[in-house]
């Protein structure tokens, strides 16, 4: 049976919490009516409100608790109804929880996650990719999954660490996206990319819901001029799979990231620096960047496509860097 | 501060508690009952606070424009017309007009998202939000965002929300104390949040910093009884918001929020504090969401008996009594009224339809101040 | 919640308000006098609440052993042999003490700055404290932190601090909710917050999550009249904290700060109703910061005729003169008790400075979990 | 009569205030006290309490009213005791303050400023530099002066900005850092780097406190090996002055850059990617990077010397990429 990206969301929650008394959920709307999205659909019933917390709306809190009780041991799995309320427990996260081991040495296993990502005509306050703001803070770690399989395994993946983890769902993929999933249980290890299209002439790092368009300019690449794009899905944006990016940069000599977030101080940066770093020798051409433009993400059809990068924006791109 | 004196026990709850254990009561819950509280407060007969009857009928008439232009809102929505976020204010019209009416036109406003006649009140046309809803270009923020997240404090005195909740709370008293130091004391101001909001920390920060600063600041707590799917008992555990006034050393009062002129006469009793120097209220107003949370919602959670208990008084339909009863109107006048209204809001919609959409790249303008791209630049504003 | 009847007006402030106008005393400025309310309460005799002989020499010794380890630490910074901020809790120790002697060992406790009392209750030595203040790698955090910022949960059940104030408020709601979960409902949690810290939105969204939850959360406010340079009369309109009770519907608690009898039995009050599953508590304690902010922080600020008025009421001295009213000790006996703990620190000092400092690539270590890396590492954990 | 750092902060403050009357400070500890490292000092003698306002414990309130000033006409300049603690305003700098004038066109001059950096010992929580997180939000303006012109010159231009300016201050320069400042009234553009030292071997980009050893280091080059390195103080972080560093780039060929944040997602990423777009056929060696690592900001002497760039190691990769 085919499993949505949502409900791979669901079943790793379920899973983890059928299988470890230690994990439990807290948010708001997620018990009785089982999350705005119905992720936590069903838990209420099954596991009790002992482990199902509904809370009062006050993310400070929610977040500031889940820290309290991973410190007792725990794992909790806090929701963000959306995740650009992330921002106001964005103190919690990146002061107490990202800090706390490198202090004094007491592990803050937790997940925080919720819904990113644009493309639903959400608005700027329901659409937003809030990435950076803990990719830049040590002690986080940061997943983004684009595919069923690895929204499942890189959940699983992040309830078992032992440092907290912000998980990225991207809402435009929760229903459109499905896979046949293994019966079996699997987790998808954190920090590890997965090459999605071998290639040889061009590398395109991407992830989140932009793997898709980035597979389709490449397979337009092949198709036009028998360009083969390599194309990278990071899935962890924190710890990042470098030496995966290295590789591939130095096998194509070309790079490209694409990413929904918005361009100055997104993760291309950071793609490019490492690039430089370590296989500058090898580059044929720049490291391109195609993303978002430096604005709020717009509400109306119109302008939300002109903001979001699509698959005619990355091939204009690829071909540039192509023929470079 | 008083002296502390010895161990002093003030009791747990001034009044009785919503819930007697750990384990809460749940509504939508199989087998579950209404909890206590959540009714209908006593039927009690409007009251005129002095208004004349021209004042009267215009309050009447924008109800019955919140009403009808949500209710517009709606078929467009169904449609597929609009699209976003559409959050329902049926049965709390009172309030979102009730309370701007009792402003003056410079006190200063800001809405949330069940607002929309708080800003009908303020002047601001059908067509600006058919146009916002549906993203055209002449719309108040130009198709860049949606439903009433916008504003115009030049001309309407109206700051417009985010979707963050209580964030409005310290930046309204902020607009307050901006009116003080512009000379401008005598410019309330005025925001709402809901049951849910009030349990964020910008609730508590932002009500203490008015208070503290002895701003002219209202801030009105609408009590619908559901944050999203949520009830107050999972929200606070006292059994009105207006039992916090004391905590912060303001006044705080609550009121029937189905009855529009106990709260245009609470309002107007906090306006008359703060236009005296006496700082800032806090105004429960007590209701039911009608609908579910936005559009998509069917509110299964919420149980039959309390829908019904509340449809009985619903603030239109009771206010229309009144008004008949009175002898300020009669059923044939509040329908001439509703008659006018139709039309108007059909033509505003058709004509919000055919303006045109932004060009897409308008998306990269006005993030910084960009000369010759100036605010406002709706028609209303 | 309860019926919201018709329009109830809720009196602004059920005490004294602490001032009358916009405009705020300052009792720093030229000319101004003390704030009503920030003098000592009435200095009634201290009461045992039932502790034995040996347990309240306990509370003395700590109370005794906290003072003299700050005197200590102050003479070391003096000397420029730490380094940081140092937060002194001069006048203030029995609250910590009091508090924390209070508390069974597996309830939860996550100290404030000035809580260095409430970690030497729980087994926190003195040597710790040398080694974290020096930075030294065998400090409870390899010198990567200073001050109190640290804890350990399995053996001390503490939680350790960050400089963010009010964030333990939730963090320490959130350890009672998983002690709850882990089948240990017992174990009750406490932390501290000062004046300046009830107005983070923390105080406020951790508390009520708390009472929502009816978890058994006990929050001290050490009401010690001042933030920093600022007195409570900017930073609330309140006379006491524990007015704030009735807003989350938790009990609440106003206690004198300078009588560790008073505050140890309060505690234990709080302690008892978390126990019963009746909720959280606030609890006030009063007093006065006797020392600047920070070492380097000459309070000009705080009228002298205040510092006086609590100099009289020093915790310490109090207590000693208690203890031998009630013939529990001697002067001398107290004497001995301070005797032996001058060389035990004087030793632990030298023992501190002579342990080594973190190699520089420590900095590189532990930011997430490494095998081989597993904190407590210090020796008293 | 030289001026320092500090005090250059406060002269712009106070000529501002003095100047235009809808200039007004808010804080904790800023009146009566004159703020935790004076820089407000006067200022309630001088302007009265309603203009000096010493408030709760309560950032969120605090910008959320400095947002509610500004939107009504007002100039607020809002301080946070250490620039650490704008985490707790964090929500209402980047959804409201960024967003509102793209929004609904209303603008929102305001300036949020504060103690950041290390090098006094402060630990975790009274050492960060968050400028990033706010250099990845549009709408925000970033400045972080490194000198006691710049100092007055960056704050006056940010208090008469029309839209919010976060400015860091460095808390090592307050005193450390002194010049003889001009008689008359001056600004520094905001988005303008400066180039402190004309070299044609090697570019250095930084900004705040890394500019001295920085130049330190550059010096060294040359005594060492007569390699002129060309020292770029960025000045403002955003808008990001991209033309100099890219100009600079194309004439020396071989850039780095060095900050005090912390590596991954720090501002280099940013120039890095600049710099491959827009001169990537004038590089001559990879864009390096000299930063802090990622880890929060350790307490103790030797750690955090360890954790902070300094000149030795600045003039290390220096060498490293002149030998390219
Ligand atoms: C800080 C924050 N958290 C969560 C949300 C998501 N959210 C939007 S409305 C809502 C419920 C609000 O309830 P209430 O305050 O009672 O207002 P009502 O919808 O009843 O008018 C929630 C949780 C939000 N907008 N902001
Ligand atoms: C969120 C936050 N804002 C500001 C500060 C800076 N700060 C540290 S202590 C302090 C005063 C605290 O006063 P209070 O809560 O009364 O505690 P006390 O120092 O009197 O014990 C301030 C403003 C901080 N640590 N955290
Ligand atoms: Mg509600
Ligand atoms: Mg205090």
């Amino acid at each position: 049976m085919t499993t949505t990206y949502l409900e791979a969301i669901r079943q790793a929650i379920w899973e983890e919490m059928e299988k470890d008394p230690s994990v439990f959920v807290l948010g708001e709307d997620i018990g009785a009516y089982g999350g705005a999205f119905k992720v936590t659909e069903g838990m209420l019933q099954k596991f009790g409100e002992t482990r199902v917390i509904d809370t009062p709306i006050s993310e400070g809190a929610i977040v500031g608790a889940a820290i309290g009780a991973a410190l007792m041991g725990m794992r909790p799995v806090a929701e963000m109804q959306f995740i650009d309320f992330i921002s106001c427990a964005f103190d919690q996260l990146t002061n107490f929880a990202a800090k706390n081991r490198y202090r004094w040495g007491a592990g803050v296993p937790m997940v925080v996650r919720g819904p990113c990502g644009g493309g639903v005509r959400g608005g700027p306050f329901h659409s937003q990719n809030p990435e950076m703001y803990f990719v830049h803070t040590p002690g986080l770690k940061v997943v983004a999954p684009a595919t069923a399989y690895d929204a499942k395994g890189l959940l699983k993946a992040s309830i078992r660490d032992d440092d907290p983890v912000i998980y990225l769902e991207h809402k435009f993929l929760y229903r459109r996206i499905k896979e046949d999933l293994p019966k079996d249980d699997f987790v998808v290890p954190l920090g590890k990319a997965a090459v999605r299209r071998e290639g040889t002439d061009l590398t395109i790092v991407t992830y989140g819901a932009m793997l898709y368009p980035c597979l389709e300019a490449a397979a337009t690449l092949e198709k036009e001029r028998g360009a083969k794009a390599e194309v990278i899905d990071l899935r962890s944006l924190l710890p990042l799979d470098r030496e995966t990016i290295v590789a591939s940069a130095r096998k194509t000599g070309k790079v490209m990231v694409v990413h929904e977030d918005t361009r100055t101080g997104g993760i291309a940066g950071e793609i490019a620096a490492t690039i430089n770093e370590e296989a500058f020798d090898h580059l044929d051409g720049p490291v391109l960047r195609v993303t978002a433009p430096d604005t709020p993400v717009p509400y109306s059809a119109p302008l939300e496509d002109f903001f979001l990068p699509n698959a005619v924006k990355i091939a204009d791109a690829a071909r540039k860097l192509v023929a470079y | 501060m008083a002296a502390a004196s010895t161990s002093r026990l003030v009791p747990a709850a001034t009044t009785k508690k919503p819930a007697a254990s750990g384990r809460v009561r749940r509504p939508g819950a199989k087998g579950a009952g209404i909890p206590k509280g959540m009714m209908p407060p006593p039927d009690r007969p409007l009251v005129n606070p002095g208004l004349s009857r021209a004042q009267l009928l215009e309050i009447h008439r924008f109800m019955r424009l919140n009403r009808m232009l949500e209710d517009k809102l709606t078929a467009l929505y169904r449609q597929g017309r609009i699209s976003g976020g559409l959050y329902s204010s049926l049965g709390q019209e009172a309030i979102s007009v009730g309370t701007a009416y009792a402003l003056a036109p410079d006190d200063l406003l800001a809405p949330m998202i069940r607002n929309i006649g708080s800003m009908l009140v303020r002047g601001v046309t059908p067509l600006d939000f058919f146009q916002q809803y549906m993203g055209r270009y002449e719309s108040p923020t130009h198709g860049k965002d949606g439903t009433l997240h916008f504003g115009n404090v030049e001309r309407l005195s109206i700051i417009g929300p985010i979707s963050h909740l209580g964030t409005l709370v310290p930046v309204m008293a902020g607009a307050a104390l901006a009116a003080r130091l512009r000379g401008e004391a005598h410019r309330c101001s005025l925001t709402y949040v809901g049951d849910g909001a009030t349990s964020t920390g910008y609730f508590h920060e932002g009500l203490n910093f008015a208070a503290v600063l002895k701003l002219p600041f209202i801030l009105v707590v609408e009590n619908n009884g559901y944050a999203y799917s949520t009830t107050c008992d999972r929200q606070f555990r006292v059994a009105s918001i207006a039992e916090r006034g004391p905590a912060y050393g303001v006044a705080s009062e609550s009121v029937d929020g189905t009855d529009v002129l106990a709260v245009y006469a609470a309002t107007q009793r906090a306006v008359q504090r703060g236009r005296r120097g006496e700082g800032a209220t806090l105004l429960e107003t007590r209701c039911l969401r009608m609908q579910g949370h936005a559009q998509h919602d069917d509110m299964r959670y919420v149980p039959k008996a309390l829908l019904e208990a509340w449809a009985k008084r619903d603030p239109l339909e009771r206010y229309e009594r009144f008004l008949v009863a009175s002898g300020h109107a009669t059923p044939d006048t509040l329908r001439a009224t509703a008659e006018a209204i139709a039309p108007e809001l059909d033509a505003a919609a058709d004509a919000a339809e055919k303006c045109p959409p932004p060009s897409p790249e308008e998306t990269l303008k006005g993030v910084y101040k960009e000369e010759g791209y100036e605010a406002p630049w709706w028609p209303a504003a």
